[in-house]
């Protein structure tokens, strides 16, 4: 396996196990919904990010496609679920105000 | 062994480690969310540098575009509130 | 030429139409009543043709393989026969009982239910064919006598099942503790005549004696051993025919019943020997009838004086199988039928006293076989008959006893004996002195008048009746063929063989 | 020099400028300084996927950089929309 | 409310650790990596798919079972969000500038999103990435005061939501009930019907993204008018 | 050609996007759909039993690129409880929403979530599974939410920013394996599975993230709140179906995947984590001072027992001695998926009648509503572990395992865990045992009350008793 490929995958496959870590991080040592949210939106990202470095195959082959697509799944499936974390902070706030 | 290519990899990498750092220890909602839609769209970069440009696109259109709208839409609402919180 | 079905539809006799009648409406008064005395006669006809089947050799096994070495089984030796008839007899009995008892009160398609799921529990005990569903049905039991000490719904009926259900749900706890140990060390633990664990490695003996000191703990508490006996006096908040079933029948029995298995037929009387685990046994039985014979003489309550009898009383089965040798077992295995007839006699009787006259306590006795002389007679024969005097079926039980202990060399267990029999007397014969001999009251604390030319309803009535006949007869004919006695005897003959 | 490191090092220079937005993004202080730099941002954004476009050798960056445009575009509307109106 | 500071020290820490682990992991794994095994397979397998796109044929296609859970998971989001209240006020109109700007973001929005939807056969592209255009117009309109974001009544919002797995899925059934197996498209006509359900996905991911943008259960055209 | 597997996802799929459609007819589309997805579900399982194990290839492409389903006995075994545990709540619900503005979000909602429980079941794609998570997550917060109250948005907010992390966390697992193995699918992958750093660390990610979703001790403390804030029919189902699904992939990961790795000090962990969860969830459970808040701690230990198994599976002798086990295991999280359910579909009777839910002030409630009572008290029983229910006969073969792998000291906290159970079962019970007037009848709403009922008798006379035919099914 060509080096060059594999240090790109691991420089990349590394910022994105940073990416998961720092989220995680945030995730536990922050408070609040938007904190949290954007701390969970990162480590979603850290993944992908893993997912998109081993999917690349150097600049001559073309990149595995599998990957790929479970990342665009994945994007899918996070935004779905921060758009419905953010309706659930948005009521709580409607219910704070009357209350 | 491509050094430049090495150097630009590297350059973009911790561009994106320092956004994310800037995004996650932001403590004001509005600051935090535009900078975790620079991260999105720089996070694109990154992917159609990766040679995924449907991840570029899509993360460029929902992950930073969407996510980002639907939650500057929240965080304005929330910030005088936040901020309030957060001076205490 | 084994039946598979007739154990399981024993037990489903009364299962079924007990878990019908938790639907029956409130006011649905004939149709439960036929539905209970129905399931009643009709597992009585069932158990009539297991005795003759059983007498002729015939073997019935119902079993169900849950997985390799989980298997329900129900069965009938001659032991779980005699436990199985009594049950049945005195169901039928209390039935008849129970229904002129709860006639105007709430809640009586639940209270029947759970009477119906008592008694399967029971004869599913009686009939286990091994540990796991012994344990199976004897937590049903807990679980269905549970509504019924409650039933009352005042804050004392809360406070003796909350009691009740922490001594015997903790005494399940340990109990299967002790049988998965068991279990793990010698494989299914069929209950077999003579014991099982006697061919095992010695290696082994030192956990058998942790292991019945669990399972003795666990059977204990329902058996009311002292220490393990706090729960019945508690218990006796409950309705009349609760109390009954609960101390003649259903709970102390189940308990005392497991205990002779576990002697007999699980460790083998020879081999628990051995291991001084009869000494124990006795030593604790012995403990258990002078303290319940001691707290019996200072109640002044009915009700908890007959419950401290019975905490003594019962102790004579446990202290029967302590003692090695086949007339101390004809002895305590006996006096589980006679002490059954006997017991539910003088409950039936203090119900009536309660529910007639609204008398509780002994001292307001007074005369009271004036009012109610059918009553009193009944109630005369089941306290002389715990006393022990002859022709009653106790004094069969004391006269066993004693010819085994003196058999075995056990001298203490003879003075035990008398110790016990001068105790009882101590605390049956005043009250018999008071309702005899003691001129009445003017008024009766609470007098209830039913629309009969009887002393009482005759649904209370003839249950004390029937029953002391039966402990009468008992004794007096003792000798002949399917008698207690007999049935007995060739228990004990199979386990210690020719 | 080849024409792809000539390239990366195009690259490279768009995208330290995205560097020196982000500081402006992170320091503010107003939300027209952030705008400013987000758009800066975009566009540099843009250069850098055309430049990279021939690099990685995928064509199709180019529609990613339409989409940066577009979503550019989005961006200032979002920004310069005001908050929701107060109360029901 | 802090959170305590041992916990701050403690959480990098640990982090860290695992990060070192991972890193070794991810190391280990590459190293085994040949790189050539369902990758190798899948990219063979492109043109009997239906699309000449890879990501597209693995989507759609070889894992087209996710892809339609997938968007029965945006749906859930959506009817989550409608089911915890009404959508928040309207912005209000905006000044002349923006109304221009927007008058020509939308529609071009809107033409990038079929033109995606267009090359996704053969090209980056598709129905997740035209559905985000569909969105940021829906969005831009909402932005601009739009009070529904340019989406119909209630009983039409909820055909376009589920249409995209409801076309999914019956053509699943359907292809099933016809003897073909579960999401097995006939060769012949493969391209057809991916494209078939890339547009009504397409429309279903817009709705539901500019839906999830208003952010709760379509107002009544009464309550509408303010 | 017809395929069962689909078709067992596909239906509950199809109820939900018609009733997304139809509104207006939520209620009788739901029960339609309801009895559909449980024949087709039941289906699977008679196939399986009569078949052994099922897969099917999705897509018509062969496995490592198609996504494969397969149904083998312990699937099927949960399919089967699940999909009635469902029709039982469909069916309650169907009363229990009818004049409630909920209903309209129920219906489409619940159908997304029996969706993602089938699929979950179903599914041997590592990647799939992370999407089945995620439905079931997002369903199982929004439903969780339909109460409206306070309390029941911020608990399931929670639930579900902590159900995304586990499941990102998860999804790193299965990108490690990715990488290592090129391929996704589990039996694939498990095949090729080799000791290692990254298979090491793919095990640690999948089995932790799932164990936040589970509710596994210390990671347990979303749970209580989010159950119990929840409408009554949706608690029932997210504890006794949603929680058993995510400890279900812990056991089948464990058993099928990590196989050559899990070693026996990472399951002792496994099993103290359990161990801990059944004392400390049995003894909030015993302080509790809402109903559905006990029952919701009752979960907590629940899962605790199941956890506890995996140290014993690790150190079981021989084959036959895992394979009771196993037995044990479905037998455990079997009764406790009918008893949950029927415990909180009773709860929100007795809540609906008083109008809260405080065990202290329940008066006479439980005692005015007898079936209701009973589906408690039986259920309880069941909970406990009173015999012949299926708990029964697990802790017995939990306990014969402990003793004789040498790791005596399960049997205390075992014993104590259901001495704990004992209490707090009883102290509600305790309750219906008043001086209150007696309803005549025994069943006053059928639909509602006999959906509870009959779920409580499963879970203590089905399970147990039919513990020859699971295990036959398991292929035991």
């Amino acid at each position: 396996m060509n080096p060059e490929i594999l240090i790109t995958q691991m420089l990349y496959g590394c910022i994105g196990l940073a990416l998961f870590l720092l989220g995680i991080g945030s995730f536990i040592l922050h408070e609040g919904l938007w904190r949290r949210l954007i701390a969970l939106n990162v480590v979603g990202s850290g993944v992908f990010h893993v997912l998109v470095a081993v999917a690349y195959r150097g600049l001559e082959q073309t990149p595995d496609p599998i990957p790929h697509a479970l990342v665009l799944t994945g994007i899918v499936v996070a935004v779905s679920a921060t758009a419905l974390a953010l309706a659930f902070g948005r009521h709580l706030e409607d219910q704070n105000d009357h209350a | 062994m491509n050094l430049f290519l090495f150097c630009f990899d590297l350059l973009l990498s911790l561009t994106l480690l320092a956004l994310a750092v800037a995004a996650l220890s932001s403590r004001d909602p509005r600051r935090g969310v535009i900078l975790f839609i620079t991260f999105g769209l720089l996070l694109a970069l990154v992917w159609a540098r990766l040679r995924a440009p449907d991840l570029a696109l899509t993360e460029a259109a929902i992950g930073a575009g969407l996510t980002g709208a639907l939650m500057l839409g929240a965080a304005r609402r929330a910030a005088p509130r936040f901020d309030s919180e957060d001076s205490r | 030429m084994a039946d598979p079905y007739l154990p399981l539809a024993i037990v489903l006799s009364s299962a079924l139409p007990g878990a019908l009648i938790f639907f029956l409406d409130e006011e649905f008064h004939r149709l439960r009543t036929a539905l209970n005395l129905f399931g009643a006669i009709f597992k009585l006809i069932l158990v009539g043709w297991m005795i003759w089947g059983v007498f002729h050799g015939h073997v019935y096994l119902s079993h169900l393989e849950l997985l390799p070495g989980l298997e329900l089984i129900l069965s009938a030796d001659a032991l779980s026969v005699l436990f199985v008839t009594l049950s049945t007899v005195l169901w039928l009995v209390t039935t008849i009982y129970a229904i002129g008892y709860l006639e105007h009160s709430p809640n009586r398609s639940r209270f029947f239910g759970f009477f119906s799921l008592c008694v399967s529990a029971t004869v599913g005990i009686a009939l286990s064919g091994n540990l796991l569903t012994f344990i199976v049905f004897y937590e049903i039991l807990t679980l269905a006598t549970y509504p019924l000490v409650a039933h009352r719904g005042t804050p004392e009926a809360d406070r003796g099942a909350r009691i009740y259900l922490a001594y015997t749900m903790t005494g399940g706890v340990v109990l299967l503790t002790g049988a998965v140990w068991l279990q793990t060390l010698i494989g299914p633990l069929n209950f077999t005549q003579g014991g099982l664990l006697s061919t095992a490695p010695e290696s082994l003996h030192p956990q058998f004696i942790w292991i019945f000191f669990l399972l003795l703990a666990g059977l204990g508490v329902k058996a009311a051993l002292v220490p393990l006996h706090g729960w019945l006096p508690q218990a006796m908040v409950a309705p009349a025919p609760v109390s009954a079933l609960l101390h003649a029948v259903a709970v102390v029995k189940a308990g005392a019943f497991g205990i002779v298995r576990l002697v007999y037929d699980l460790y083998g009387v020879e081999f628990a020997y051995g291991l001084g685990l009869l000494d124990v046994l006795g030593a604790f039985a012995a403990a258990t009838i002078l303290y319940g014979s001691l707290k019996a003489l200072s109640q002044d309550s009915l009700k908890k004086r007959l419950a401290y009898s019975t905490v003594s009383q019962v102790s004579y089965i446990a202290l029967g199988a302590s003692i090695l040798g086949p007339i101390a077992t004809i002895g305590g295995l006996v006096h589980l039928v006679h002490q059954g007839l006997m017991k539910i006699t003088l409950f039936f009787c203090a119900g009536n006293y309660a529910e007639t006259l609204g008398i509780h306590q002994v001292s307001e006795m007074n005369g009271v076989g004036r009012r109610l002389p059918w009553t009193t007679l009944a109630l005369t024969v089941g306290a002389l008959g715990m006393i022990g005097v002859p022709p009653v079926a106790g004094f069969v039980t004391k006269w066993y006893l004693g010819l085994g202990a003196a058999d075995a060399g056990a001298y203490w267990a003879i003075l035990l004996l008398i110790a016990s029999s001068l105790l009882n007397a101590a605390y049956f014969l005043p009250i018999l002195y008071r309702a005899w001999f003691r001129p009445p009251p003017p008024s009766w604390p609470e007098e209830h008048r039913f629309p009969t030319r009887l002393e009482t309803d005759p649904a209370l009535l003839w249950p004390p009746l029937i029953t002391a006949v039966l402990s009468l007869g008992a004794g007096l004919f003792a000798a002949a063929p399917f008698s207690p006695l007999e049935w007995v005897r060739l228990i004990a003959a199979r386990e210690y063989g020719p | 020099m080849s024409l792809a490191d000539f390239n990366l090092a195009v690259a490279a220079l768009l995208l330290a400028t995205i560097g020196l937005g982000l500081i402006r993004i992170v320091l503010g202080p107003t939300l027209a300084d952030r705008l400013m730099a987000a758009q800066l941002l975009g566009t540099s954004g843009i250069g850098v996927l055309v430049v990279l476009s021939s690099v990685v050798q995928v064509p199709a960056l180019i529609d990613v950089a339409l989409i940066f445009a577009l979503l550019a575009a989005v961006t200032v509307i979002a920004f310069t929309c005001r908050q929701y109106p107060d109360g029901p | 409310m802090r959170p305590p500071s041992l916990l701050c020290l403690l959480v990098p820490l640990l982090l860290l650790a695992l990060g070192l682990s991972l890193g070794w992991a991810l190391g280990d794994g590459l190293k085994g990596y040949s790189g050539e095994r369902l990758a190798e397979v899948a990219l063979e397998l492109v043109p009997e798919s239906g699309a000449t796109h890879p990501v597209t044929s693995v989507l759609l296609n070889f894992r087209g079972y996710d892809t339609l859970l997938e968007l029965a998971v945006l749906l859930t989001a959506l009817l989550g969000i409608w089911s915890l209240g009404p959508a928040a006020p309207p912005y209000p109109p905006p000044g002349l500038v923006l109304a221009s700007l927007v008058g020509w973001v939308v529609p071009l929005l809107i033409i990038t999103g079929g033109y995606l939807l267009w090359v996704g056969a053969y090209a980056p592209g598709g129905a997740f990435q035209a559905g985000a255009m569909l969105g940021a117009a829906g969005v831009t309109l909402t932005l601009a005061g739009h009070p529904t974001g340019g989406l119909p009544a209630e009983p039409w919002q909820r055909l376009l939501a589920a249409l995209g797995t409801l076309v999914f899925l019956l053509m699943g059934l359907g292809l099933m009930a016809l003897g073909s197996g579960f999401l097995i498209y006939p060769k012949g006509i493969a391209k057809w019907l991916i494209l078939i359900i890339e547009a009504t996905a397409t429309l279903s991911i817009g709705v539901t993204l500019i839906a999830a943008f208003l952010g709760g259960r379509p107002m009544s055209l009464r309550n509408r008018s303010r | 050609m017809l395929d069962p597997l689909a078709l067992a996802v596909a239906w509950p799929l199809l109820g939900a996007l018609s009733i997304t459609l139809l509104p207006r007819w939520a209620a009788h589309l739901g029960i339609l759909a309801a009895v559909g997805a449980t024949l087709s579900a039941l289906g699977v399982a008679f196939a399986v039993m009569d078949s052994g194990s099922l897969t099917s290839e999705l897509g018509g492409w062969k496995i490592p690129l198609g996504i494969g389903l397969r149904a083998d006995g312990l699937a099927a075994a949960f399919l089967a409880m699940v999909n009635l545990v469902a029709l039982g709540v469909s069916i309650h619900a169907s009363v229990y929403f009818a004049d409630s503005k909920a209903r309209h979000h129920f219906w489409p909602l619940w159908f997304l979530l029996w969706t993602a429980l089938n699929a979950l079941w179903l599914a041997r794609d590592l990647f799939n599974l992370y999407v089945t998570l995620e439905l079931m997550g997002l369903s199982a917060a929004a439903l969780g939410a339909l109460s409206g109250t306070r309390e029941s948005i911020s608990a399931n907010l929670r639930y579900l920013l902590l159900g995304l992390a586990g499941s990102m966390t998860y999804l790193l697992g299965v990108a490690l394996l990715y990488v290592a193995y090129g391929s996704l699918d589990l039996v694939q992958v498990a095949r090729s599975l080799a000791p290692g750093p990254s298979s090491a660390a793919a095990c640690a990610l999948m089995i932790g993230g799932l164990s936040l979703k589970a509710a596994l001790f210390p990671l347990h403390f979303w749970l209580p709140p989010a159950h119990a804030s929840a409408p009554a029919p949706v608690s029932a189902a997210l504890s006794a179906l949603v929680v058993k699904a995510a400890i279900y992939l812990v056991l089948r990961l464990w058993l099928d995947l990590f196989a050559g790795i899990a070693n026996a000090s990472a399951a002792m962990l496994l099993g103290l984590l359990g161990g801990s969860a059944v004392l400390w969830g049995s003894w909030q459970a015993l302080r509790a001072e809402r109903l559905k808040l006990l029952a919701a701690y009752s979960t907590v230990a629940q899962i605790g027992y199941l956890a506890m198994f995996l140290p014993l599976i690790a150190a079981a002798a021989d084959e036959r001695g895992r394979a009771s086990l196993l037995v044990a295991w479905v037998l455990l999280a079997l009764t406790h998926g009918l008893a949950k359910a029927s415990f909180f579909l009773a709860t929100g009777l007795v809540q609906k009648t008083t109008g809260h839910d405080r065990i202290a002030e329940l008066g006479g409630a439980a005692q005015s509503l007898p079936a209701a009572t009973f589906a408690l008290g039986l259920a309880g029983a069941a909970l406990i572990g009173l015999p012949p229910s299926g708990t029964f006969f697990a802790k017995w073969i939990l306990i014969q395992a402990a003793i004789a792998s040498g790791q005596w000291w399960w049997v205390p906290v075992i014993m104590l865990g259901t001495l704990l159970a004992l209490g707090y079962v009883f102290r509600l019970l305790a309750r219906a045992f008043t001086r209150e007037p007696t309803p005549p009848h025994f069943v006053t709403s059928a639909r509602a009350e006999l959906s509870a009922l009959l779920l409580a008798v499963l879970a203590m006379l089905g399970v147990g008793l039919a513990a020859r035919p699971i295990a036959n099914l398991l292929g035991v």
